[in-house]
């Protein structure tokens, strides 16, 4: 307000930018308390409204993101506590609280000492997600910092029975509330931390009042828990109670039973998503051999053995073979026909017609030599026959047959002429025209 | 230790077997390999989830920082 | 041996042999030969699947103590 | 060995004496020789031929151990 | 030998032989020898036929293991 | 001997001696030794001729003893 | 010996005496003579015709291997 006094001539813009730097910066956080009036939820689903006391009132909205997490409904009249900031809107030159958190009147200086130290620690940076440790997945020891009476640990216990009936649970008794309740948790957590066995860290308590919650929402708890080597669940009152172990723990579970869910994983959901891998692992791997057996036996199927190959060449061999052998064949026959042709020719030919021939000549020939030999001896023969004849017929003896005879000597054979020729008793023949005498000479006759 | 082998680590792996055999193109000593791993695997899950007996404790530490432990006694049943 | 022999070279040998026996264009002996080798892989491939088969048998009952012989082909159908 | 002879160079032999035979008026020696090396030729081919049919035959059988004239149709129907 | 003569010369022989005989002109003495002559050929010839007869038939008896009179000229008929 | 003395000069002798026989008066002794040469040469052909005779049909006979007649011929129709 | 005496000259012998004798100036003694020697001389060319013809008929004889009174006019005609 004594800003508009100095000489600076601001345009409207200029201040009211300056305005929203200083009120901004001024009231980055701050709680606030008042009754509300005037609320609106539009369309958009932010929530508008008037904060107010008995002298004053202030423009206020609390955007859809947040009022979501309202764990009440905000109604004209009543009287909240809110974590919000100044924010200036230029364009109007209006200004309004944002709230980030809202909660019914009441809570007092407990409520703003959580806040101030999870302020405090928010800055500090405890609560940072990257401090946030990974729960185990299935751990095997459980470490449970609470009171060992009472609902909870049972509870607890239960569940963890129900999900993993096989687990190392540690309880490390200390007391929840009151009294020794935040030293006995720090030492819990320190003892802990220094015996390092456990894989997780529940601390667990049922609901209560801020005041009965104090213990875990102290800053050495919140110290300690962010300092354990080992992960820690914090499981404190129900759904709505926030603690600053919530806050620093690695794990809020809204519940003890929630946190009992949230750190033992079923063992029967694992066992069966362990058997349905296995099985599947089973039925992948034989119908991996099963497909590459169906695929070996197809490629085999395709493997064409060569039968029809060797039944086709058979069927060629034997055309072959075939053509072969009768054309061979008929040449042979060719060959044999001409052979006998030629045989049968020179038979015809042999030369017995010419020794038919020449014995006929030669019959004819020898014919005519005899005959001419016989015609020849005959013409001689009757030569002789005829000289013969005619020598007969002058044969000097054929005066005889008129009865003379001649006497001739014997022997000599001379013709007795005259009778003293001869001497008596000498021997003669007579020849007569037929005979002959022979005679003695007896008596001889001179007649001369 | 036990503890060292993750649980959740080896289902993973597993669960990444059982795909790549699903794929049915690994070759058959690979796919082999993979399922023979596979079975170990399969094998220390099963394992892991018996591994621990049943056993609740109370862990009792005296005003001398003494550490001891007893059975935790349900106070209900 | 033969299950030094690699099953997808083995594969695609035989594929091969496939191939160029279709084709028919090869002369008796080759074809004979080709189809003597295409036998013999093929031989070779389904022993090596056996082998496999078995080996993998005997793991599951390694694990499980009691034979099971392809309980699961059947049951994803 | 008659195995040693290419059965593809007997095949194109024994064609080209029937061609031979076929074509002209052979004198009857040369004719006889054409024809008995035919004969021989067939006789060798064919026999090949039984020897390839008979290896087929145990190629299948190994490989089933018992006959099977259609070795891998039956198998997945 | 018989075998070594030359089939188509020892028939070109004998033709030229009849042709003379059937002319007639020969005197006997050459007519006689010619013919005597002609009756070797003759006989050399049939007897080449012979031979070739009995090779062909036992060529085909070889090749079948048993012995066929008709062995391909009524097959293909 | 006989067969030497060439058959048509013998032919050719006797026909002479036939022709001086029939043409003239030949004294006794020569026309006795020329019938008696005359009956001789007619004696020595008809001998020749009974020899050839002989021998064609010994030829004839040999040729037919071994000669089969239709051989392939017959077996084809 | 009279196969010496020449048949012709006793032929002509024989016509001279026959001559002589038709003369008939000769005288008893002598005619008788020469009647006588004719006689003989007759005989001679007589006996000199059989010898001859027996020699023929001899000479026939061998020829066809029995004796033919009348050899050749008989048979031919």
């Amino acid at each position: 307000m004594t800003i508009e006094k100095h000489h600076n001539i601001y345009t409207v813009s200029q201040l009211n930018s300056e305005i929203k730097f200083l009120l901004e910066d001024s009231f980055p956080f701050i709680w606030i308390s008042g009754e509300i009036s005037n609320c609106k939820m539009p369309g958009s689903g932010h929530l508008y409204f008037t904060l107010k006391d008995e002298n004053s009132q202030i423009s206020c909205v609390m955007f859809r993101g947040q009022n979501q997490k309202l764990k009440f409904e905000l109604e004209d009249g009543l009287s909240i506590t809110g974590l919000g900031r100044i924010s200036l809107y230029e364009p109007r030159g209006t200004y309004q609280l944002i709230f980030e958190f809202l909660e019914p009147k009441g809570i007092g200086a407990l409520q703003i000492a959580f806040e101030q130290l999870k302020d405090r620690l928010t800055s500090e940076g405890l609560f940072d997600d990257k401090y946030k440790r990974p729960l185990p997945f299935l751990p095997q020891k459980i470490s449970l910092i609470t009171s060992p009476t009472g609902a909870v640990v049972h509870d607890i216990l239960k569940i963890i029975d129900r999900r993993f009936p096989n687990l190392f649970i540690e309880i490390v008794p200390v007391k929840v509330q009151g009294e020794n309740s935040e030293k006995e948790i720090v030492q819990a957590l320190e003892l802990l931390s220094t015996l390092n066995d456990t894989d997780i860290i529940i601390m667990a308590r049922g609901g209560g009042s801020l005041e009965d919650l104090s213990a875990f929402n102290s800053e050495n708890v919140a110290r300690a828990v962010f300092s354990t080597k080992i992960p820690v669940v914090s499981a404190i009152g129900h759904e709505t109670d926030f603690t600053i172990s919530d806050f620093v723990a690695d794990l809020r579970a809204p519940t003890p039973s929630a946190a009992a869910e949230l750190v033992v994983p079923s063992k029967d959901e694992l066992k069966r998503r362990q058997e349905d891998i296995f099985s599947k692992l089973k039925s992948n791997i034989w119908q991996y051999i099963e497909k590459h057996r169906y695929i070996l036996a197809q490629v085999s199927k395709s493997l064409v053995d060569p039968k029809r190959k060797v039944q086709d060449l058979r069927l060629k061999i034997d055309d072959l073979t075939n053509r072969l052998t009768r054309i061979f064949l008929n040449s042979i026959n060719q060959k044999h026909e001409q052979f006998k042709l030629w045989n049968d020719l020179l038979f015809i030919n042999k030369p017995l017609s010419y020794i038919a021939n020449l014995n006929e000549k030669l019959a004819n020939n020898t014919d005519k030599l005899t005959t001419l030999n016989t015609i020849y001896l005959n013409n001689k023969r009757s030569l002789i026959r005829e000289n013969k004849g005619r020598l007969y017929a002058l044969n000097p003896t054929a005066i005889l047959k008129r009865g003379y005879s001649i006497t001739r000597t014997i022997p000599g054979a001379d013709i007795v002429k005259t009778a003293h020729s001869v001497s008596i008793g000498q021997n003669l023949e007579v020849m007569l025209a037929k005979g002959l005498l022979a005679v003695n000479v007896q008596k001889i006759t001179d007649s001369s | 230790m036990a503890a060292k082998t993750n649980f959740e680590q080896s289902m993973k792996k597993l669960e990444k077997i059982v795909q790549e055999l699903e794929s049915g193109d690994l070759p058959l000593e690979e796919a082999m390999q993979k399922f023979e791993e596979g079975i170990k695997l399969s094998r220390i899950c099963s394992k892991k989830l018996d591994e621990t007996e049943k056993k609740i404790t109370l862990l009792l530490q005296d005003q001398k920082g003494n550490v001891s432990e007893k059975p935790f006694i349900s106070e209900d049943k």
